[in-house]
């Protein structure tokens, strides 16, 4: 009964030019998204920024948002560029309040992320 | 679980995780009925599920044969939850997450419900059971109060 | 009210109407869970509503010291769902609602729950407490099936 | 604890330039919703059309039902046309189950609902 996670990783191309990767989840960001997190960022290419695209997540708990620093976790010892866009007002406020922003920046959406790459 | 008042809503829900979701719709309701704004709602729903989760997680150790209850009493101007497992409470209360620690694999990635609880809403208070069972978190949530 | 099973979820409420709501939220929640589609959530909602309503007003008579229960039972692609008050039940089953003698007068405007209940779900059924309590109806709301 | 209806009274001017009244509810249409239901419509001219606009209401209850059937009531006595706007796609099944459809057109939004009188 648990909305299982769905992410699909495209490619784009930012502003400048440049090739992002984007990870688009859908459904639930909570302990049984594992794979839809790690699996999916561990196949994106590592020489690029990468965008996480929530706007279609309605709900996150704290073991979803664990998931979610250790997928920053990795980016950031390979130097990787992570943003996110398409959270709520009040995730964006649980984001910030457990120190994401610290690592990760946060943009209304996509067009605007993009802008930043 | 019999402290129910006159106007009080319970739920009761098995320990599975997801369920929590559920809880967070009936209180939502009754926020919603009470007159909160829209984004306190959001802070309730999410207080509320962080204390179902970890009802079901650490308190009845996802065992679907105890039920974990959640008991809602309106006031004029705010809301009290109450939500309650069958074990024997939080023992040591954790520090707050630390986000740099955290990034640096120095301490883990999880342990934030009970820190985004005590965060977003007015009042959080964690209750052992007297003899070891019925433990509960009380939160509350007021009407005239600005989050955060 | 202690027929809940291991997967169940119940939700208790005080007889006053506008409590109702907090039962439609409930059960939407859980019919979200389950994966049922937006106009199937609707039906369940108006259903929930009008058995809650009738239970408050005519099963409990306003009597806030008494209260409903709502138990939510999932199978793999069925929700059934039962509304129990502390009357004796539906003594008699009223005639469907006519429009036209609404319309000129000769009928009473209201009357239009139960029809209402029966048309939304794929089962319903009013079953009356054997000792002139614990009267319920049981609805049932199939996943894989049109609304009427 | 219950969400009072609300109803603001309104005077538009059909496609035809025809004057019409439209009562605006908004919250909850419940059995406590009589004065905002039929004390609103005890207010307007017999004269003319008028519009239910139901845009902003989100629940609707048999017994909020049972006051637009009396209000409908009161129009057919007088000769009056009753249309109504803005119900969602459940209520407008739910409106046509209990036979309201008869005596009342249902119309998706206003400017349609304007240009039939
Ligand atoms: N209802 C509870 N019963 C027993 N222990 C609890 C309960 N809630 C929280 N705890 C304890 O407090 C710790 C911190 O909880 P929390 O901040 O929610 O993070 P997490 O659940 O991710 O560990 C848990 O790991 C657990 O040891
Ligand atoms: N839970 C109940 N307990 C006792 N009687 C009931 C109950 N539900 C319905 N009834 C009876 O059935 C009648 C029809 O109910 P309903 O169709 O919902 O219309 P209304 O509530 O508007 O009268 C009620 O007037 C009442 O006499």
């Amino acid at each position: 009964m648990e909305a299982g996670t769905k992410t699909i990783v495209d490619e784009v191309n930012g502003d400048s030019g440049k090739a992002v990767s984007v990870l688009r989840f859908s459904g639930d960001i909570s302990s049984s998204s594992r794979d839809a997190v790690l699996g999916a960022y561990g196949k994106v290419a590592k020489d690029r920024p990468v965008l996480l695209d929530f706007s279609r997540v309605d709900y996150i708990n704290s073991s979803g948002i664990a998931l979610v620093i250790q997928l920053m976790m990795e980016a950031n010892k390979s130097g990787q560029t992570i943003c996110a866009f398409g959270l709520t007002p009040h995730f964006q406020k649980v984001f910030t309040m457990v120190g994401i922003t610290k690592y990760a920046r946060l943009y209304p959406d996509e067009q605007t992320a993009k802008a930043t790459v | 679980m019999n402290e129910i008042k006159d106007t009080a809503v319970e739920v009761r829900l098995p320990s599975r995780l997801g369920f929590e979701k559920i809880a967070m719709g009936t209180a939502a309701s009754v926020a919603k009925l009470m007159g909160f704004p829209e984004d306190r709602i959001q802070d309730l729903k999410t207080a509320v599920a962080e204390a179902c989760i970890n009802a079901i997680e650490h308190g009845n150790h996802m065992d679907e044969s105890l039920s974990i209850g959640v008991i809602l009493s309106a006031t004029d101007d705010s809301l009290e939850v109450k939500v309650i497992d069958e074990g024997g409470g939080v023992s040591e209360r954790p520090h707050s997450p630390d986000i740099d620690r955290k990034m640096h694999g120095e301490e883990e990635a999880r342990g934030m419900g009970m820190f985004l609880i005590e965060a977003l809403v007015d009042e959080a208070e964690w209750v052992k059971g007297s003899k070891g069972n019925n433990s509960y978190v009380r939160l509350v949530i007021r009407l005239n109060k600005e989050g955060c």
